[in-house]
């Protein structure tokens, strides 16, 4: 179907993706309604190799924002993959994201053990090409090659947590390993090995490092799809190891994913406000929010364990609330920075600015994403973050012991210390790329986007809205997934309010009632200024710069937006400054020009993963030498092992 | 229908008076500072006449400028809708709590920042980075503040917080004045009053919240202003509620109303005094020894915080 | 007499190849005898798969399910390096590396060695078994000398001398064996027919544990170095990179497999004496030693075959693993990797040979942008790179996951969680290379285009093989393999 | 008793060619030794009256004591040095070591019960320590063809072992390993041809290119 070259075989295709991305959404809706229903079932060569396919509703909610994303990332790619042709195979990017998002949906309908590990690899492997689909480009090739290693030994983690509970349980299917019970210990290194290998997929900090390289190296639209929809196969696997195979664990587990998701927040969000490569600061914040996704978790899990079954369902609910909506907003993101990049050619936010009035849809529209990311009233960011601050301040209200009260008021302090700073980032992100003056000669020529680009951007903006103003977008679906999962049944029913309203644990508040209230203060203000100025003009003027002209290199930079954080955190940062003053040697005291960068340096790696590398490398190197090309020595191995063999049978 | 009308008639008051409070302050700060200083009505006038004036916009700008003010103006008045004054309940209590009032505000400040950027003036760029930078600080504390606050109701709906607070009589324990000195340092971040910011200076280098709005005139800058003493007159209603929330109406009949406006006004007007006495008595802080502040009044909160627990 | 046919072929298309003129003609013989051979080899298993073992010369030959899976790997790699062979050997001949005479040797020792093979899958005597492992060695060790260099001297003579004496252990364990049979049972039976395979794999029969016990260590260590067991593989990579690419082929695909088949069949015969429980430590620890060794010689690698050659290390650990594990799920998963391992491997070193012969060089670092400069092969290796390192929808990912499972159900976990961690080490060290060597921009030389048909095409019936495996295996094999796994249990299939 | 007699010797042969110096002599030693094992065959011929006996007797002797070494020799003709075999440690060392091999293995063997094979079998151990003094040679030695030799004296170890267990093993078992040591003999001495033509020596220091 790729094959075609011609202009209408590629129309073809792209209306096909774009069919199968709806279907998939479609499934989803399907999927939330129903039972369980097996979709497939095929026998394997050998025992447990058979592939089993079904959607539960609980995969179905998944399914769903697989589907929407994947509609709008297939449009997308029609204008986008433009920039490829005659450079680049593109049927092969098309088919690739195709089998991308299936091996994704296959993620969330496996319904054993083989099918999951075989829809996950497949799912790594497809996205380490896509990553690696613009190998030309400098950095690209190590940025997928930590990708692919990095998440191959997540998987090892989750193959041998897997067998676990198989042992336990005697079956490699989902639904039998449920009823398995497992010993304390037992149930602990399964979630241990669960979190660590999901944990990787998710990017939680230390296992992050391959994020920020990866995600950007994409094409915008994969990295849509890989920041918004692939992070969350990792909610969706943890979340079915920690509620579905095992049962609730102690108190720690949920302790441990807390503090987790709040280190993980904290540090994702700092290195994002470090970036000027706008794609780079998109993974970063990717990287913040599966944080506070895992904090969400944390918090249900505590609740769990303490068996406060209708505090849990909020938790959870906010969990799976924010997953989508940062799967809406995030890929619409990543699609805006891919129509700017593909304008500008470049995404370095300091080189560009003023592309509001060269692309003011991509602007409009980036705006709801910039609004919805830094979590603002009445986008859906704030409902998934407003959520989130309910379950926390309900483990401060009333958490099972004073600790762990303790605990919840610290990480509602870590979450509003986040959702500030996004804010702070969503303003840098928006501001430094659309606002003032272009900063640079390709900014200056940028064009706006192509439609079909413009019409899937603008359909996730509409999607934020949506679900921002009118929770129950999502609030059924959450209802269903909810019920699903064993003994919520009660609890999920709390969640259940008025259309227009949201539950929290403890309060609840009318989205829809908000976003109301601003237009009628909008419409007040109007009035007002009306009413008692009458009618004014307006006239056009200079800015004021101290009596200089305004030019582009006076007006400030990403990097000099976000200069106070960095000089703040400077202690947990490091961050590098390099001030390079070209002095005249005729007149000391008056310098030419001054070079100054500064940047945060990759701490996890350069105090971790390099120093292991090095030593495993060297320690290899070291052992190398024992295959010395001389033969007596190999026959002398011969002899060795042998005699060491003999003796070992006869002492034993 | 007549509790309605009367929670209208707070909306309506705290937009009304709002200008006054920060006329009172200036006076007041004025009268300590031995000088006669301008009229209380003085903002007043000052809204009317730029009202009136004709608006120059830079050429740089896009319509984000432009619709900032309003943009502005609406949120502060959205939150204003959720904040009892001299009621218990609000006009609009169902739509939000806390969390949405905060993040009102957050709207507010993300589209000023943004017009701070539009103009291309790299005053309005500094003072939003500034702008955003000391909010992002004083979220936390602030957070957990209202985390303390909400604690003994157990929810974060205001009405009911402060209903509960209203039965629970006058706090003893000294944890509950950490909690307020707290609260009171962030509403001093937040409304960038002096040690944080200074109001009332356009020297360049220390604006914070005046550097965004530097490019704005005529109407946009009556709006802008407006806001910020409406949203400086919440803050201190915030106050009042979270820490002093007696005296406040419980139902929607005329002398309760009358009374509880009398306690607000009483309120407002310790509260002024209060603030210009820190302004007239601190000097403004380095940009970078805010965060010290702001730290140690989140330091305060979760102290206050750990004593209720333990209580 | 099929059997007897399937050995005769080769030998004769061999000696005709020796004695024939002409490269052309040379070539024709050598395509048609290598496809006939492998199209009786592949009757033959299909036989066996219908009708169960089957014998023929009254006991001298006898077929059954374990040998056909060898077998079949023979015929499938066997005929796919031959085709490889034409297109390699012409450009070797056309660059001058090779001359005529060195052909001629080369088609015929290729035969014999194919004929060789097919024998080690074929006879009954396990007399004639260690005989049959023997002469592989020997005439393998004439291929691997083959080019007129000092390197391939000096790994053929490594080979020969390692694998002669490793094979002259094993003798000893064949004849401690043998000497245990005749004194147990000498007197009941006909002294010729002790070693016969149909004799011996009989629960049964129980000769001297401890001569057994003594006799498998012999085994163990002597063949094991055939098979290229840490530490005694030390020969495998330096033969593997200097005999000619179809050869390496073979050697990793076929010969390590025939090897792996003979210590299995042993191993069998001596449990039913001594036990199983003595001989699975033996196997797993083999195993993981082998696996553990080759990760830090591939991580630091320069050379493309060479690396090649370890990783095939790696997976007889596996394999070996595998045997010891045991169990009905455990020899199946064991057998399927051994297949899948023919093909992959047999795969990556054709694609390796065309890598070589394009840029020149067996150095990695000097490989760049390999998918621009070969469209095809570029591709193929690195989907050979992803399947041989065990990942999905490839055949590898099946076997080695349920060699995982089979190891876990069987009480083995901490072998199996070794093996997995080697095996993702791995994977991460052979996508390092292969990435540096796909991926990224292409020098200017060497101009971009792919070698000729005859270089490509071969490598599509491996691929196929390890892309639908992976998916889809089809119930004939699966049966097959099932059988095999009952025999190596113990019980007769058939 | 009397292959037990036999095997002694073959093992004295054996530690006697870890002693020696020059190639030829040691050639020689194997040629003596080989045919030292085919007298032994007869005699078991002439004992069991078994008519395979008597055929591998002839082979031995015609193989093994005449043919491989005459190749053998052939080769180093074709080579032309007579300088020693060099070793990688001295010649006391070396003896030294290889008692130590042969003494540790009957220490080993003492503890199989190999007497199960029949009391009157002494030969396992001589084998073995047969195997082990070949094994020695061929990594004490630097001389590429010593290895052969080396190979040589563990396969007629291992011969007199099949013979005294078991009057060898199946006949045509036997043949093929007959045929097996000649063609592997021949490939040794084509290898060492070669090794000469192309390092103008055939000492294994040449062949240490081929590292990790």
């Amino acid at each position: 179907m790729f094959s075609g070259h011609s202009a209408v075989g590629r129309r073809l295709a792209h209306g096909c993706s774009a069919l199968a991305g709806a279907a998939l959404a479609a499934s989803g809706i399907g999927g939330l309604s129903g039972g369980t229903l097996t979709v497939a079932h095929i026998r394997g060569a050998l025992p447990f190799t058979d592939i089993l396919l079904r959607v539960t509703e609980f995969s179905a909610f998944f399914l769903l924002v697989i589907g929407i994303v994947g509609l709008a990332a297939t449009i997308y790619a029609a204008g986008y993959v433009k920039e490829y042709e005659g450079r680049k195979s593109v049927p092969l990017l098309q088919a690739g994201m195709l089998l991308f998002i299936a091996a994704m949906a296959g993620v969330v309908m496996a319904g054993n053990v083989f099918t999951f590990l075989l829809a996950w690899e497949v799912m790594s492997v497809v996205s380490y090409f896509l990553v690696m689909y613009e190998h030309e480009r400098p950095g690209t090739k190590r940025a997928g090659f930590v990708y692919a290693v990095m998440t191959h030994i997540g998987t090892v983690f989750l193959t041998i947590a897997f067998f676990i509970l198989r042992h336990y349980s005697g079956s490699f299917e989902f639904a039998r390993m449920e009823q398995a019970s497992l010993p304390a210990s037992a149930q602990s290194l399964v979630f241990v090995l669960a979190l660590i290998g999901f944990g990787t997929k998710a990017g939680l900090v230390p296992l992050h490092i391959w994020l920020p390289r990866a995600h950007p190296a994409a094409p915008s639209h994969i990295s849509a799809l890989m920041s918004g929809v692939m992070l969350k196969t990792a909610v969706y696997g943890f979340l079915l190891f920690t509620l579905h195979l095992l049962q609730p664990g102690p108190v720690w587990w949920g302790v441990a994913v807390l503090a987790l998701g709040a280190n993980t927040a904290l540090f994702g969000v700092l290195h994002a406000l470090g970036e000027v490569d706008k794609k780079r600061m998109l993974a970063y914040s990717s990287i913040e929010n599966m944080g506070i996704l895992f904090m969400g978790i944390g918090a249900a899990l505590i609740f769990l364990a303490a068996g406060q079954k209708a505090a849990a369902a909020f938790a959870l609910a906010a969990v799976l609330v924010h997953a989508a909506n940062h799967a809406l907003f995030k890929s619409l993101l990543f699609m805006g920075a891919g129509a700017v990049l593909k304008a500008a050619h470049t995404a370095n936010m300091n080189r560009l600015g003023g592309l509001i009035r060269r692309m003011p849809w991509t602007a409009l529209f980036m705006l709801a994403g910039a609004l919805a990311m830094a979590a603002m009233p009445p986008l859906n960011g704030f409902v998934g973050e407003w959520r989130l601050f309910q379950s926390l301040f309900a483990l401060g209200f009333d958490g099972p012991a004073t600790l762990l009260r303790l605990a919840g008021a610290l990480a509602v302090a870590a979450l509003a210390l986040v959702g500030a700073l996004a804010a702070f980032l969503s303003v840098r992100l928006f501001a430094m790329t659309f606002l003032a003056l272009p900063r640079s000669e390709e900014a200056r020529e940028a064009r706006e986007a192509s439609l079909s680009m413009r019409i899937a951007m603008g359909l996730l903006a509409a999607s934020c809205v949506a679900a921002g103003v009118l929770p129950l977008v999502f609030a059924g679906a959450v209802q269903n997934t909810l019920e699903r999962i064993a003994g919520f049944s009660g609890a999920s029913s709390m969640l259940e309010v008025s259309p227009l309203a949201i539950a929290g644990a403890d309060s609840e508040i009318a989205p829809a009632a908000a976003g109301l209230l601003l237009l009628c203060g909008l419409a007040a203000a109007w009035a007002l200024a009306r009413a008692i100025g009458g009618k004014t003009r307006t006239v056009r003027g200079e800015t004021w710069n101290c009596g200089e002209p305004l030019e582009p290199r006076m007006t400030y930079t990403a990097s000099g937006f976000s200069k106070p954080i960095r000089v703040a955190f400077q202690r947990l940062l490091l961050p590098s400054r390099v001030l390079y003053v070209d002095r005249d040697p005729r007149t000391p005291y008056f310098a030419r020009g001054f070079t100054y960068t500064g940047q945060l340096p990759a701490l996890v790696e350069n105090l971790l993963y390099k120093p292991a590398m090095n030593l495993l490398v060297a320690g290899a190197r070291l052992f190398r030498g024992i295959q010395n090309g001389v033969v007596q020595s190999y026959l002398l191995y011969l002899l060795a092992t042998l005699v060491l063999i003999l003796v070992w049978r006869i002492w034993r | 229908m007549r509790d309605i009308l009367f929670e209208l008639l707070q909306l309506v008051v705290i937009v009304l008076i709002a200008p006054l409070v920060t006329g009172f302050i200036k006076k007041t700060k004025a009268l300590l500072q031995g000088r006669r200083g301008p009229r209380v009505l003085q903002p007043y006038y000052d809204l009317y006449k730029y009202m009136r004036k004709d608006a120059v916009v830079s050429k740089a700008s896009s319509w984000i400028f432009t619709a900032t003010p309003y943009v502005v103006f609406g949120a502060t008045l959205a939150a204003a809708a959720l904040v009892p004054v001299f009621m218990r309940d609000s006009l609009f209590s169902f739509t939000g709590d806390l969390v949405l009032l905060v993040y009102l505000f957050a709207l507010a400040r993300f589209f000023i920042a943004m017009a701070g950027v539009d103009t291309g003036s790299s005053f309005g760029a500094q003072g939003a980075s500034r702008e955003m930078f000391v909010s992002s600080l004083a979220e936390p504390a602030l957070f957990v503040t209202l985390l303390a606050a909400a604690l003994p109701a157990g929810t974060t709906h205001l009405s009911s917080i402060v209903a509960h607070a209203a039965e629970r009589g006058w706090p003893t324990s000294p944890v509950f004045y950490m909690m307020v000195v707290a609260f009171a340092i962030l509403v001093i971040a937040e409304t960038g009053r002096i040690p944080v910011d200074n109001p009332d200076t356009h020297l360049e280098l220390t604006m914070i919240h005046e550097g965004p709005i530097l490019e704005y005139s005529g109407k946009s800058l009556a709006l802008l202003q407006w806001s910020a003493s409406i949203k400086q007159v919440l803050l201190f209603a915030l106050l009042a509620d979270l820490c002093f929330p007696w005296g406040l109406a419980a139902s929607a009949d005329g002398p309760a109303v009358l009374a509880g406006l009398a306690v607000f006004a009483v309120k407002m007007a310790a509260i002024g005094v209060i603030v210009s006495c820190v302004e007239m008595s601190t000097a403004k802080m380095r940009l970078f020894k805010v965060p010290r502040l702001l730290g140690a009044a989140l330091v305060l909160s979760l102290f206050a915080l750990t004593a209720e627990y333990l209580m | 007499m099929l059997p007897l046919w399937t050995l005769l072929v080769p030998v004769a298309t061999g000696a005709i190849c020796y004695a024939a003129k002409g490269t052309r003609l040379i070539e024709r013989v050598h395509l048609l005898g290598s496809t006939v051979t492998s199209a009786l080899a592949l009757g033959l298993v299909w036989r066996v798969s219908g009708e169960g073992t089957l014998t023929a010369l009254g006991q001298f030959f006898l077929v059954d399910a374990l040998g056909a899976v060898v077998l079949a790997i023979i015929a499938l790699v066997g005929w796919t390096a031959s085709l490889f062979s034409v297109g390699y050997i012409r450009r070797e001949l056309h660059e001058g590396t090779l001359d005529d005479r060195q052909v001629k040797q080369y088609y015929f020792w290729y035969h014999l060695f194919l004929a060789t093979m097919l024998a080690v899958c074929m006879v009954n005597n396990m007399g004639l078994l260690w005989v049959a492992i023997e002469a592989t060695t020997i005439v393998s060790a004439f291929l691997v000398a083959l080019y007129r260099k000092g390197e391939a001297l000096e790994a053929a003579w490594k080979y020969l001398i390692l694998c002669g004496t490793g094979i002259a252990i094993a003798l000893l364990g064949v004849i401690l064996l043998y000497a245990s049979a005749v004194r147990t049972l000498g007197d009941a039976h006909d002294v010729h027919g002790l070693l016969n395979w149909s004799f011996l794999n009989n629960p049964d029969i129980r000769l001297q544990p401890g001569v057994v016990g003594l006799a498998f260590v012999f085994l163990l260590v002597g063949l094991g170095t055939k098979v290229g067991f840490a530490p005694m593989h030390f020969w495998l990579p330096d033969a593997h990179s200097q005999a000619p690419t179809p050869v390496s082929a073979l050697l990793s695909g076929v010969l390590l497999n025939c090897a792996m088949l003979v210590l299995i069949r042993f191993a069998v015969v001596a449990g039913h004496t001594i036990g199983l429980d003595e001989i699975r430590p033996l196997f797993i620890g083999a195993g993981l030693l082998s696996i553990l060794f080759a990760f830090p010689f591939i991580l630091v690698q320069q050379d493309l075959k060479r690396m090649l050659a370890f990783s095939t290390v790696e997976h007889m650990g596996i394999i070996a693993v595998a045997v010891g594990i045991g169990g009905a799920a455990g020899y199946a998963a064991a057998l399927l990797q051994m297949f899948n391992h023919a093909m992959a491997k047999s795969l990556l070193f054709m694609a390796a040979g065309n890598l070589t012969q394009k840029y020149g060089t067996k150095q990695m670092a000097r490989v760049t942008g390999a998918l621009r400069v070969l469209p095809f092969t570029g591709p193929v290796t690195l989907i050979g790179v992803l399947a041989i390192s065990g990942l999905p929808p490839f055949s590898l990912f099946t076997s080695e996951f349920s060699v995982a499972a089979a190891g876990f159900a069987g009480g083995r976990p901490w072998a199996v969680a070794v093996m997995l961690a080697g095996i993702a080490l791995i994977f991460g060290a052979m996508l390092f290379h292969a990435s540096r060597m796909m991926f990224g921009a292409p020098r200017e030389k060497p101009a971009a285009g792919e070698l000729g048909r005859w270089s490509t095409w071969p490598l599509l019936l491996p691929l196929a093989f390890v892309v639908v495996f992976g998916l889809y295996v089809p119930p004939a094999v699966s049966g097959l393999i099932r059988q095999a796994a009952a025999i190596m249990t113990g019980g007769w299939a058939s | 008793m009397m292959l037990t007699a036999t095997s002694v010797i073959l093992v004295i042969s054996a530690l006697l060619l870890v002693w020696v110096k020059s190639i030829m002599s040691s050639i020689k030693i194997l040629a003596l030794q080989s045919l030292f094992l085919g007298i032994a065959c007869l005699a078991l011929g002439a004992q069991t009256g078994s008519a395979e006996v008597y055929v591998m007797a002839v082979l031995t002797i015609l193989v093994k004591a005449i043919l491989i070494p005459y190749i053998l020799a052939a080769t180093m003709r074709k080579i032309n040095i007579r300088r020693e075999a060099e070793k990688y440690i001295g010649r006391g060392v070396s003896l030294l070591l290889a008692s130590g091999l042969v003494v540790f293995n009957y220490v080993v063997t003492e503890r199989l019960d190999f007497m199960l094979l029949g009391s009157e079998i002494q030969t396992l151990p001589h084998a073995v320590s047969m195997l082990l003094i070949g094994l020695f040679v061929m990594i004490t030695h630097k001389k590429a063809i010593m290895q052969g030799i080396g190979l040589i004296i563990i396969e007629n170890g291992l011969f007199l072992l099949a013979l005294s267990t078991a009057l060898g093993m199946p006949f045509i078992v036997e043949i093929g390993i007959f045929l097996d040591v000649l063609v592997s003999v021949i490939l040794i001495s084509i290898l060492n041809y070669r090794m000469d033509q192309t390092f103008r020596s055939i000492s294994t220091d040449w062949l240490r290119k081929l590292k990790g």
